[in-house]
């Protein structure tokens, strides 16, 4: 029997009432315990951003960084101890804007880390300004009269770097948002979940969201396809959501790694060198 | 007029263009000295560019402990005629030039200085379609000037090429014997000095020291991306890779780089991370997320001449303002700035330890000079060495836990708090770079100000730099080389301290009443223990490789203490030990003038 | 035992969870004071959240110029019960507490303090179905607990709801009106003050008159990544773009802030961007690369406490020694730190002159307690400028171009070269980060480290460096506030001042001797003029926001001058009048037991 | 009559013999000049590396700046004089390595950039590291024993990022290159112009790429589509050439913000503000 407390935390969410976080911090929880993951062994890495408050709010080990770079440090982390289960969650300013390029890296490198964008189209924690998700012509603190930027296009962009798993969820839906997170824990490598995530203070899409949104396997959707999944992105007249792609054939960076140091991780080797690789070493260049 | 070369001594240049093979030219004459039982101390005159231009390799070699590049070229092997133009002043009388007079005309010869002419593009090119051996030829020609056995350079010549195809291995030792030859038989050695060929003696960088240093001390991970004049770094970690178990990842930028050693450091791995200035400044903000969530790491910054891009392959010590005042508010940080090679081994090692010990960044200071362009033996090399991680729990003590959360950040009489590694069951606890309580809860949202927590942020506030105290306890004091109570007293940190004891070597010969404080831990300063060292040194002259006399500046902040004198230098160039005399003797007879 | 309202002085604070609208609120009472021709000083108790927790609004009026908080509260508006907890006990006996039984006790009121409890929910609740317009209730009551004319009251809440619906805005008056007549009518005013309601005074941040400083000073591109608390200026900047013709660019970092600064600085464009410390780090390389092309940008740095994320709403001037080692290796830059608003707005001015005419980064300090956080009266706003762009050539003199190029780093004997500004025809040149010689040709390549070179990057770091001599001329001495000759001095920098100032006030009235000298140009000091001006204060008190007393160690370092005694905080509150006071107070009390 | 001469500087470019970056130098000579351009008329804006000390070696305003940073210099010095023809050049490492994250958002937004990457798939300046364009199993300083990084793949990451011209040329044929970089000059908005710069020192892919590449006009390719665009470049028989997508439909950022500045363009406007708006500006807050 799995204990629905398993990953409870004492500390209440300081989030808005009614913002879309709430839908993803119970989404993860119960992919975490659905997957049979226990506390100690699961690293919840975060940003700077209302999103970013995630970890504590989540009983796991945690590590609130900074603006945009929860991506590299989950990266040591699951460099350091493979054993360890790394979600790296954040929000659109985070992991699209500032932070942009650890992600398409990471999806290039196909790290293993399960990278959850609490997408809200805005920059909530610092009262609302336009993010790389913003559309044109939106209103906000630096863009008074609507904006002139053209937003980003996560997906295509990460697919187009070589991302092996990229999907997207919405908050609103957290059981279909728990499904595709445990989808993710499974996967072999990189997995980019962008989780509609609605900000209700500064920018609130959840109606217009739930009118839009379709579920991509409602359609017979199958995620392994390049092109499809470019096409399905690209829906102009619609909010899909599931498994744009999916790919195991590849191997994860931490695989690679683990031949070249023989399964010797850097958490269990704290230790001196053997005195017979100690001589030789200081003689190399004599 | 020429100086007279030193007794016991050799120094020895040999430049062209890059491309041309200097860098490794270079590095087996060190090799065939060092396999001879000297003492040896190198330096390359690097250009930023791949091919073309002019570069030179310089090796100085006695029979006794050598620092820098010693006094002026006892040989000088020019193989274009910019090399010849660019070093000729420099030869000793004494010395001689090797050269080949079909591609170099060695005009205005400096008195007493033998002329070595050797056709070394002719006889490179009966051993090879492309006239690169001509270095492997004067290598030979070398051997047989200094006297070293000619074995000696057969079998570094060997080691060199081993790995390529045999005949290249053959082919450059019969090119390296017609040099020996035509030297030989002309007459006796130039120079001989007394070689031991039964030891050969360990000789490396400060880069690679400190990465056997770092490995020994349990380091296995590794990041990195490149950045002369630290790739030597991470080159070494990537080739041992395999062999000694390491994890190195190549990072998209120093950004990343930071944050993945903090990863790792947070995840129980001692992590390590290199770069120079240029990639330090983009690592400033994750160095504030370690301090801040009490995170240690090692971070080394090999220093170049900058501002900005600057000249990258030349050496300064001028990141020490940016080291006093990374990212933005106070946080502790430990400064460390090995002298040369050998120190830097150990400092790696005590830098783990003090990382992990206090829980805080610690920062070692190498510069080009000895980092990448700058070999020098190693006397000793005692991998023994005691891991010390610090208060590392594996199940939480009493008070240490609330049921939900590990008490990561406790407020402690020692102000460390105990550290769990990730994958321990129930030590759950979460590292944040807001401000915190014991627990890392968060103190910048609901707690953020109100009359019980503002007195708790400071209390966290102090906790963290409070270590400082203690590990001011930790710091060495700086070294006395030379006699104590002495007129004049230089005052170096890191590498300036080697030019700086050639010229005092040199000062004593002359009389001269002259010693120094080698500084090589920099921050935090005891000051009590500094103020007073210093206040027994009469004048005082501050020796560096930057502007604004940054090190001596840092000293008149915290001790008060001013330098009488300073002997600064930025143009690149290290600082030669004849400088150093210049300015002592110039200040001698100001002392005496006043005395 | 409270303490007695100050006279002619009111401090009022209205508190309640964020999201609230205490902010607006707390607005709208500096206006209606302002609008009654009072001096303000603002201050806002943030947390980083969008809505719950706590969040506090201060406002300090009087009939004279006011610097900082004041003295306790002569009125708290807590909204909410924690409002109240965190708050009474700073009630000043002979004020007024205004809130709503119905939510909140107020229990253990202080002696001397009025009651003035009124139904703010339920008079809310007639106007509009959600409480929200309590605060406005709130504001009525307390303008006529402090005498205010209502019609004044009555127009602030016209020009704050006037973009909405018209009803919103009516609503609201009537709201306002019920609460100023449940006061009213119960009796006389609790404090009232002299009031002109006919001129109203121009009130802002720092953050805003940077801005407008900027703006005036011929700034028209600006660059930013929003961050906590800077963000306000480039609210300002976009609100602003269309009408005052602004470039805004916003970029995917701080990095591309930076850089696009740089890049618009050098395209000929005056050029600004501000952060906070962490996007500060951010951008230390390109301060370098500004630094070393030359390049003229303007930096705000709204400094918050750290290290790290820390406390992004609360107060800190920890952000000095980032500045002092911005990057690697040693290149000019100058230091300001405006005080207050005012200043703030003539700093960006003398910031553009000071960056284009020696071509240097000028970078400016601003904190939260001034810069996001509080308003202040702003008594002069004189927007007469002259721009001066130092030797900006529209066509190159003789000796200024090589047929190929023009010497865009040509060594001058003032060290500042001509500039050209890109598209001008002939004036072609390179900016580069590499060492180069006079003409913008790379000297990290080809030229590096030869012989003739070497003297040359000599010159060029000197060039650069030199510049800083100059600068020194232009740096304002430290004002001088109160008498000179007193027995304490307190020392401080940026913001300190204004606590410092109310409590040498304070201290005056005492009868306690003691003075300010008061730095807003920091960096490069003028040493010699510095050093004598400090000498001539006998007991000096450093009194600044951080745990190490930064700006007391760069005067340390570059005067020699000692501080006696240190008043550092750093809990994230900003420093309060009463603590100044009470360090002087127990300093004057050793003062005296030596004396 | 147009000079060739006009864009001659009188600085040797410092290149080993035989490298790529040469035909590219030669190419974007050429295209400027046959797109009519005045030397002062341009700005070439580079970061650092051997490619990037392309400034200097061509008679424009030159701006050599930082490793990886071009991008956001390019943008400033195009938003703050837009008459002014803004070209970024710079190496793969620099580009798609450190500096990727500027080029992804200066794709979306369509600055009006044209960025030319010398790809030589290796570190060149640093003495041959890993890049993020070398391939699997390529042996450099960083992976002696073969690198275990998959390669970034820049045209698609920025195709799907919103790229409006994507291309693709070699630096074995600079007549080629010329065309496409005078295309380039004519877009409306961001180019992107993948040239293939071989490094002969520490990764000679010249004859490789000799044998592997054709041009996509030569196919009869049109490069309007977005889903043919991802398909041509994926082709793992050979190394396509050529403008691979470009749409004139969006307008470029700087167009966007003239529309907001109202053409008062910053450098025009180093002036103090008329008395009439101080006046206002001072009260906004009273
Ligand atoms: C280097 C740096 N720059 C800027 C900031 C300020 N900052 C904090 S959160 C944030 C954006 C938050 O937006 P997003 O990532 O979308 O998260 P959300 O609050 O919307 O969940 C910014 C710009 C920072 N903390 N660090
Ligand atoms: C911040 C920073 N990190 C690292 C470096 C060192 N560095 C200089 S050039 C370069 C890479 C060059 O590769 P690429 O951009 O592909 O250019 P190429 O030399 O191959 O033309 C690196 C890593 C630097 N200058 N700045
Ligand atoms: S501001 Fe927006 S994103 Fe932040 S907590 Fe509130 S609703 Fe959520
Ligand atoms: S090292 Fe490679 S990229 Fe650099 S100049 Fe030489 S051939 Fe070109
Ligand atoms: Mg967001
Ligand atoms: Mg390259």
């Amino acid at each position: 029997m799995l204990d629905p407390k398993l990953f409870e935390s004492d500390t209440r969410a300081d989030w808005c009432p009614g913002c879309g976080d709430f839908g993803v911090l119970a989404a993860l929880k119960d992919a975490l315990l659905k997957s049979g993951k226990q506390p100690h062994e699961v690293v919840v890495v975060s940003g700077i951003g209302c999103s970013s408050n995630m970890p504590g709010y989540i009983r796991t080990y945690g590590f609130h960084g900074l603006h945009g770079r929860p991506m590299p440090v989950a990266i040591g982390i699951k460099c350091a101890n493979p054993r360890l289960t790394v979600v790296a969650a954040a929000g659109d300013g985070d992991e699209y804007g500032i932070g942009f390029n650890h992600v398409v890296h990471a999806a290039r490198r196909n790290d293993d880390i399960k990278l959850i964008v609490m997408n809200n189209e805005i920059y909530g924690l610092t009262t609302g300004q336009l993010s790389p998700t913003s559309r044109l012509g939106q209103k906000t603190k630096t863009s008074p009269e609507g904006s002139i930027i053209y937003p980003i296009k996560p997906l295509p962009t990460i697919l187009g770097a070589g991302g092996t798993f990229v999907a997207r969820t919405f908050s609103g839906d957290p059981k279909h948002m728990s499904l595709v997170i445990q989808e993710a824990l499974k996967h072999r490598g990189f997995a980019l979940i962008d989780a509609i995530s609605p900000c209700v203070t500064w920018h609130n899409i959840y109606d217009e969201v739930k009118k839009l949104f379709y579920k991509l396997e409602d359609r017979g959707y199958k995620p392994d396809d390049e092109q499809k999944a470019y096409e399905a992105m690209n829906d102009p007249n619609g909010i899909p959501i599931g498994i744009f792609y999916r790919t195991e054939d590849k191997a994860s960076f931490q695989e690679r790694l683990g031949e070249v140091n023989g399964g010797r991780w850097p958490v269990d080797e704290v230790k001196t060198l053997p005195e017979s690789v100690c001589r030789s070493l200081a003689l190399e260049f004599a | 007029m020429p100086h007279q070369g030193k007794e016991g001594e050799l120094t020895i240049r040999i430049g062209a263009a890059a491309g041309d093979g200097i860098q490794s030219a270079g590095e087996m004459i060190m090799r065939v000295l060092s396999r001879s039982g000297l003492w040896i101390t190198t330096y390359n005159g690097n250009q930023s560019l791949i091919r073309g231009g002019h570069v030179w390799f310089h090796v100085h070699a006695a029979a006794w402990k050598t620092y820098s590049m010693g006094y002026g070229l006892d040989f000088l092997i020019p193989l274009t005629q910019l090399a010849y133009d660019q070093h000729y002043e420099r030869l000793n009388s004494g010395g001689a030039v090797i050269y080949d007079p079909s591609s170099v005309k060695a005009h205005d010869l400096p008195a007493g200085v033998r002329d070595l002419s050797v056709p070394l593009g002719e006889v490179a090119l009966r051993h090879d379609r492309r006239p690169i051996m001509r270095n492997t030829v004067a290598l030979g020609a070398l051997c047989a000037a200094v006297g070293v056995d000619f074995d000696v350079l057969a079998k570094v010549i060997a080691d060199q090429f081993g790995r390529k195809d045999r005949s290249v291995s053959e082919n450059n030792v019969k090119a390296a014997q017609e040099g020996y030859d035509v030297v030989r038989q002309g007459a006796p050695p130039v120079r001989q000095l007394k070689y031991d060929y039964s030891s050969p003696k360990p000789v490396m960088t400060a880069g690679y020291a400190i990465s056997m240093g770092a490995v020994n001390a349990g380091c296995r991970f590794y990041s990195a991306y490149p950045m002369s004049p630290a790739s030597p770094i991470v080159h070494w970690m990537a080739a041992h890779a395999r062999k000694l178990g390491l994890t190195v990842f190549l990072a998209e930028d120093e950004i990343s780089v930071m944050n993945a050693t903090v990863g790792a450091a947070y995840a129980g791995a001692r992590a390590m991370c290199a770069t120079s200035g240029g990639g330090f400044s983009l690592m400033q903000e994750a160095l504030g997320e370690a301090a801040m969530t009490e995170t240690p790491v090692v971070v080394v910054d090999v220093m170049r001449a900058g501002p900005s891009t600057g000249l990258p392959t030349k050496t300064s010590q001028g990141d020490l303002n940016m080291m006093l005042g990374i990212s933005h508010d106070d946080f502790p940080r430990v400064i460390l700035a090995p002298r040369n090679a050998e120190e830097s081994f150990y400092t790696a090692e005590r830098a783990f330890n003090l990382a992990e010990t206090y829980q805080v960044p610690v920062i070692v200071l190498l510069d080009y000079a000895i980092g990448d362009g700058g070999y020098s033996t190693v006397e000793n090399l005692d991998f023994d060495f005691r891991i010390d991680r610090g208060k590392m729990l594996s199940a939480p003590g009493p008070g240490d836990h609330n049921g939900f959360w590990f008490r990561r950040f406790a407020l402690t009489s020692d102000n460390v708090s105990p550290r769990a590694v990730p994958g321990t069951p129930g030590m759950m606890f979460v590292a944040k770079t807001d401000e915190h309580d014991e627990w890392g809860h968060d103190m910048s949202d609901v707690l953020a100000g109100l009359n019980e927590s503002a007195p708790l942020r400071e209390r966290m506030q102090e906790k963290r730099m409070k270590k400082l105290e203690a590990i001011k306890g930790e710091m060495k004091a700086p070294e006395l080389f030379g006699p104590s109570g002495a007129d004049i007293t230089v005052i170096t940190w890191g590498s300036s301290a080697n030019p700086s004891r050639e010229a005092i070597r040199e000062l004593h010969r002359k009389g001269v009443s002259v010693n120094a404080l080698e500084f090589s831990d920099i921050f935090p300063l005891n000051e009590v223990e500094v103020t007073r060292i210093l206040r027994t040194a009469r004048t005082k002259v501050d020796v560096e490789v930057n502007y604004t006399g940054q090190f001596a500046k840092l000293l008149a902040r915290d001790t008060g203490v001013e330098m009488d004198s300073y002997l600064l230098k930025y143009d690149g160039e290290p600082i030669y030990p004849i400088e150093v005399e210049k300015h002592v003797l110039s200040l001698r007879k100001e002392v005496h003038a006043v005395a």
